[in-house]
């Protein structure tokens, strides 16, 4: 199969969805002239012209609100957040208003909309540049939410996330816009709500989202290597949730650890916890263990950021922790 | 380049309310009556409204809007049906003069299944999609940007619409104004904002909370505005129509500071008089500037209505109101199945979309609720791609 | 003891405060003339003028900014959201102004603010004006985050909020505000992190926090009735959070019901589980249940609105769940 | 009522670069080698920065000052040393200015903990409350409120201190600018604006974003405003000074557009030219509206310098900023201990404030980290009542 970066695979996910209906444009800072910050939508200007790929000054609450508005008619927008860090600024036109109004107008009007961009810490960017926001937007009833982590999710879920009638958030990872992998060709939608197992294993699950599939990898490579079998299951959307499949894994392996780049407390991982232990108390063999980031702001010398994120090592060290090891 | 703005507002240095101009604005006989009924109609509504609230049938916040009656008539009459009005939480009358039966406004009030919201949204979040009613919204400033957006498609598209949109003399502090008249102005959208300047916002009079006119605050965008004296419908329709066909010809943004009085309290706890302002205040304006008493005695001047008219019009809305109230109190409340539904409008077959062990018991016991919910059940196929929730 | 209405009992809390120390000072939309919009500053300004009781316009992010600033260089100020829902507007400045600054300057700008209001529903005011906000500031650190359920821990931990050189989140019930309580006379304060047992018992445990604390010890009464003695332990703090306190009732009980106002998903409940079955996992009998709102945005009709909203029957039906009853 | 603005900006009607006016300001010699030298260091000190980034030794985002020394000179040289500085992440040269040495700007930038911020602010967040430079903030606009409530503490207490702000042309249409700016108009608070506008919000024009110059946004809220040649010292000086004494004077904020030029890209990845500008465009700018080049010329042209003290200054501030390199190098990187410290400035004995397991096994291992974190060793006693975490 043929591989594209995460990033071309978002491109062509867009591309081909502005192709295919007239009524998607994107919109947000640097999309347009500049290529996007980080180049996701290269040459769409040119492809598709200033009506359709729009620039906007820095306003963040209201660029989110226009683009909600004209979801509102009909449109179809891609808002682009230059990083999700900002988009905390937008939060009460995602959250009131796009993730209420179809409920509030008692469902007249759907607001097809997607919020997309990078979550969570690249390098050394520090505290205001480097949260992961998952919880703040899976908490809320009336939004939806998918996490990407490698090319063919970014992809497929993107298109998804743009066909779909209610409000998306589509979290990407600004460490990921360069990992390649293979992406099938022709049409490839990744519905949303079902997770993949991206590793098999039967000693342990490893379960996780966006960015940490990676980490989770890497961390089941290592444990191969001490006869430990460890799966990994990509939930890949956080709301809807496939809880099928975790509690398939949960039932294969009876030890899970979820691994997650954001805060603990309150984090998605927390309430993964909340549904094995609720939905599958008697088959677990240990308590579920979380990694997460630090509970603190991200720091910006190398050195404590490396401490404050979550590691390979750190999910090998939990995961001998649930087998008792 | 800050032209266009200086020479709107000749004569309107001051904050002073400016005065009424004496024409009826070369409008006919039919168009003033049908102002002055619909003036009527929303002040007995509002009226009923009260009542209602005060023996509990009405529920939550409820703002009401006598005082400010010609704004909204007179704004909404000087626009097309197909075009987009949007508004914040004192809506009542704004959703009648677009278009929405006073029943179906009364009824969601009521929280009834058959209010124009399915009981969902209440006073503060009126819709009806079909008659271009985009709602009430109850973030103050939150929905400045949405009339934006309409206004965005509405170029997008190549439509010669317009979007009116109500803010208060409040929200303009907001920062969702600020961003987003800067960007209906650099896109030139086809929005017309029309703040109410009922000269307070709950208890803050406008003054305290800024240093200079609202229509001035156009200034940092360079688009056009004006101050109307917002209890004169004819006005305040002179200023709306003019703006708007400018937004229909591909001008832009513009905005209009409608100088109006709230009668009543902010919301039916707020008394209507008290710290913030004085009884002496509020009786002046309700004598010397009600909208209702304005055009009727300005028509009267010139014999265009008598008090036999007056009177056949103001019975004929009072049964419109009664009809309302009545058929508000007769209609059922929304059934419980529909907590579940309207959150998602794409429910699909996969996934959990909503998390709380309620909803899965509901699933469970009721057919029809909270389909696509549980993982097990809607991996069985129900409801699969449903497109209404 | 003296009887205080929770909104009395605030009131005493920052007129003390306010008197004891010239750097305190309050600050919010009609905290002054209006004598706030739930009249907790009911006579302020008149007692403590217009410098130290700031009306300000409706710009949340701007006063929350406002404060902050203030707060930096050495006052003591006390921010009023006129309720939470309106607090998201300003939650960039609460969550990366407020909560990292202190880190970002490597500890020289400590910043001692209170923002406080109500959060969670209180009658019919729809799906805009009824969200529980705790998930949204307990997830960072950095801040502090403080429930109070009764006049008595309204006084004690707001005066603790003031005092203390962190930003602290005050989180209210609008349907609280005339609740009557006894209060200490004299000096109360309750230090922040403490929970409290509201009701001792044996078979069950019911934690939860703020204006939920009604309900649950409604609920245990009515169990009470059916010989079934329930325990409630008021969390009071979110964070800090007393874990002791939380595993000595689990300890106790073996079982545990959560009950909160917010949404399911990743609330505070689905941490406090998350503790539960990491540190005691070999406590309980049966899973932890949830009692929450109904995963929807709050609809307007009033039985629409009792059905979304977490009940003393509910959490009766859940103690008698996680009882095998 | 809007007169103060207008006369503010006579000959300043369009958006381009004002005539650098001829005059020295009538500053002394003195002030104005200290302007140069001020200068040169920045520029020496960005170059060092540039090389360290591209070897690795600074990691992060990286934004560099070149080209606009003269704003962040000629301002903080018009106030007092008790008076705030806030600015956003494009800093470095500014804190220098307000009195950080630049060891510690350097070392921060290298994250070692020698930094002003330990380490753990980083290029973005530089701080020294010792000498009122209050930080570097990364969320555009974000730091504009923070100025007003340095402005409302200073009022408050009555002191006659200012607060200066610096904000990108790009922060403009932030909401946080808007609702800051009208109410410091209200309260009166002692603040100048100064407002960078190097042309671009990293590839975005000003003027693709906005319908006026910057300076004219001022007139919303009443607020006196002007626009300078950012790249004439002289003329920032003076017209902060100005302001800044009218703040002190009790008579309210003010905002200056400093008209300037970003010589480099908009941070370390981006090219200094290319899709968003043309390299003729950066060229012309380098070669004719350096603001070294500029002073240096103008004071050449009146015989108060010659090359000699030029060369001497240069060698000067080279040898400063080798030291800060060095001395950046050798320090220790952040000690791991300090991963958990300055969450929280109380640690108190109560409760558990951190949550997460690691900090907990760390608590366990390591003495002196995470003190009053696991509720039990908390409850010990251990740190009670530290008042420094
Ligand atoms: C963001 C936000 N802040 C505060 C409130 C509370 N609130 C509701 S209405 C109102 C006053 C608004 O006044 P104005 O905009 O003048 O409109 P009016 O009520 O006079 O029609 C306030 C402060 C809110 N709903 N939203
Ligand atoms: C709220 C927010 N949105 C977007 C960004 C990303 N961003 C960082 S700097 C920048 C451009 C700012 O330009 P300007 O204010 O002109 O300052 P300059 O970089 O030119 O000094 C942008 C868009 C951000 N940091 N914060
Ligand atoms: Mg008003
Ligand atoms: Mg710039």
């Amino acid at each position: 199969m043929r591989e594209l970066t995460y990033r071309e695979a978002l491109s062509e996910a867009m591309a081909e969805e502005m192709e295919r209906d007239e009524s998607v444009f994107l919109m947000g800072e640097e999309v347009g002239v500049y290529n996007g910050a980080y180049k996701v939508s290269r040459g769409f200007l040119d492809r598709f012209g200033p009506q359709r790929v729009v620039d906007t000054p820095i306003s963040e609450a209201g660029f989110a609100g226009i683009g909600i508005g004209a979801a509102m008619v009909g449109l179809r927008p891609i808002i682009e957040f230059m990083t999700f860090n900002f988009a905390i600024l937008a939060l009460d036109q995602i959250l009131n208003t796009a993730a209420k109004t179809y409920y509030m107008s008692g469902g007249q009007i759907p607001i097809p909309i997607v919020f997309r961009g990078p979550t969570g810490a690249a390098l050394q960017l520090a505290a205001q540049h480097s949260q992961a926001v998952e919880t703040q937007y899976t908490h809320s009833p009336g939004i939806k939410v998918v996490t990407p982590g490698t090319p063919a999710d970014a992809k497929g879920l993107l298109k998804a996330a743009i066909r779909d009638d209610d409000p998306v958030v589509v979290l990407e990872g600004e460490l990921l816009y360069n990992v390649k992998g293979e992406v099938p060709e022709g049409e490839h939608i990744v519905p949303l709500g079902v997770a993949e197992v991206k590793r098999e294993g039967s000693d342990v699950s490893i379960i996780t989202h966006g960015k940490m599939v990676h980490v989770a990898l890497q961390a089941a490579a290592r444990l191969a290597k001490d006869q430990i079998s460890a799966e990994v299951l990509d939930l890949r959307s956080l709301r809807p949730l496939d809880v099928d499949a975790i509690l398939t894994t949960v039932a294969k392996t009876n030890r899970v650890v979820y691994l997650e780049e954001g805060w603990p407390l309150a984090g998605v991982g927390a309430e993964i916890v909340n549904i094995i232990q609720e939905e599958a108390f008697d088959e677990l063999d240990a308590p579920v263990l979380r990694v997460t980031q630090a509970d603190v702001p991200m720091p910006y010398a190398k050195n404590l950021e490396q401490l404050a994120k979550p590691s390979a090592q750190r999910v090998v060290d939990a995961c001998n922790r649930v087998l008792y090891r | 380049m800050a032209k266009s703005r200086t020479s709107l507002r000749s004569g309107l240095e001051t904050a002073d309310l400016p005065r009424p101009p004496k024409s009826l604005g070369g409008l006919s006989r039919e168009a003033l009556l049908d102002f002055l009924k619909e003036m009527l109609l929303s002040r007995r509504f509002e009226e009923a409204a009260e009542e209602a609230y005060a023996i509990g049938k009405i529920g939550g916040f409820c703002h009401l809007y006598i005082g400010q009656e010609a704004v909204g008539v007179g704004a909404i009459r000087a626009i097309r049906p197909d075009d987009y009005v949007i508004t914040a939480y004192r809506e009542h009358a704004q959703a009648i003069n677009k278009g929405i039966s006073p029943r179906a406004v009364m009824a969601e009030l009521f929280g009834r299944s058959t209010g124009c919201s399915g009981g969902k949204g209440g006073s503060m979040h009126l819709f009806d999609a079909s008659v271009n009613f985009m709602g009430g919204y109850a973030i103050v400033g939150g929905h400045v940007p949405l009339a934006a957006g309409f206004g965005w498609a509405i170029k997008y598209r190549g439509e010669d619409r317009v979007c009116l949109c109500f803010l208060g003399d409040a929200a303009v502090n907001q920062g969702s104004f600020h961003e987003t008249l800067n960007m209906a102005a650099v896109w030139k959208l086809p929005v017309v904002y029309v703040v109410e300047n009922n000269e307070y916002g709950m208890g803050t009079a406008y003054a305290r909370v800024s240093t200079l006119p609202i229509f001035e605050r156009a200034c940092s965008y360079d688009i056009p505005s004006t101050a109307v004296d917002g209890q004169d419908v004819v006005a305040v329709h002179t200023a709306v129509r003019e703006y708007a066909e400018r937004a229909r010809r591909g001008e832009g943004p513009s905005l209009i500071e409608a100088r109006t009085y709230r009668y009543k309290g902010h919301s039916m706890s707020d008394p209507v008089h008290g710290v913030y302002r004085s009884k002496e205040e509020v009786e002046d304006r309700m004598s010397h500037a009600d909208p209702i008493v304005l055009l009727r005695s300005r028509m009267e001047a010139v014999g265009l209505i008598d008090q036999a008219t007056m009177d056949a019009l103001d019975n004929e809305v009072r049964a419109v109101v009664a009809d309302a109230v009545k058929f508000a109190d007769a209609s059922p409340v929304a059934d419980p199945s529909q907590l579940y539904t309207h959150v998602y409008h794409s429910l699909d077959v996969h996934g959990r979309l909503f998390l709380d062990r309620m909803n899965r018991s509901a699933a469970k016991v009721s057919e029809g609720v909270g389909r696509g919910v549980g993982g097990g059940e809607a991996r069985g196929g129900v409801g699969a791609n449903r497109k209404d929730s």
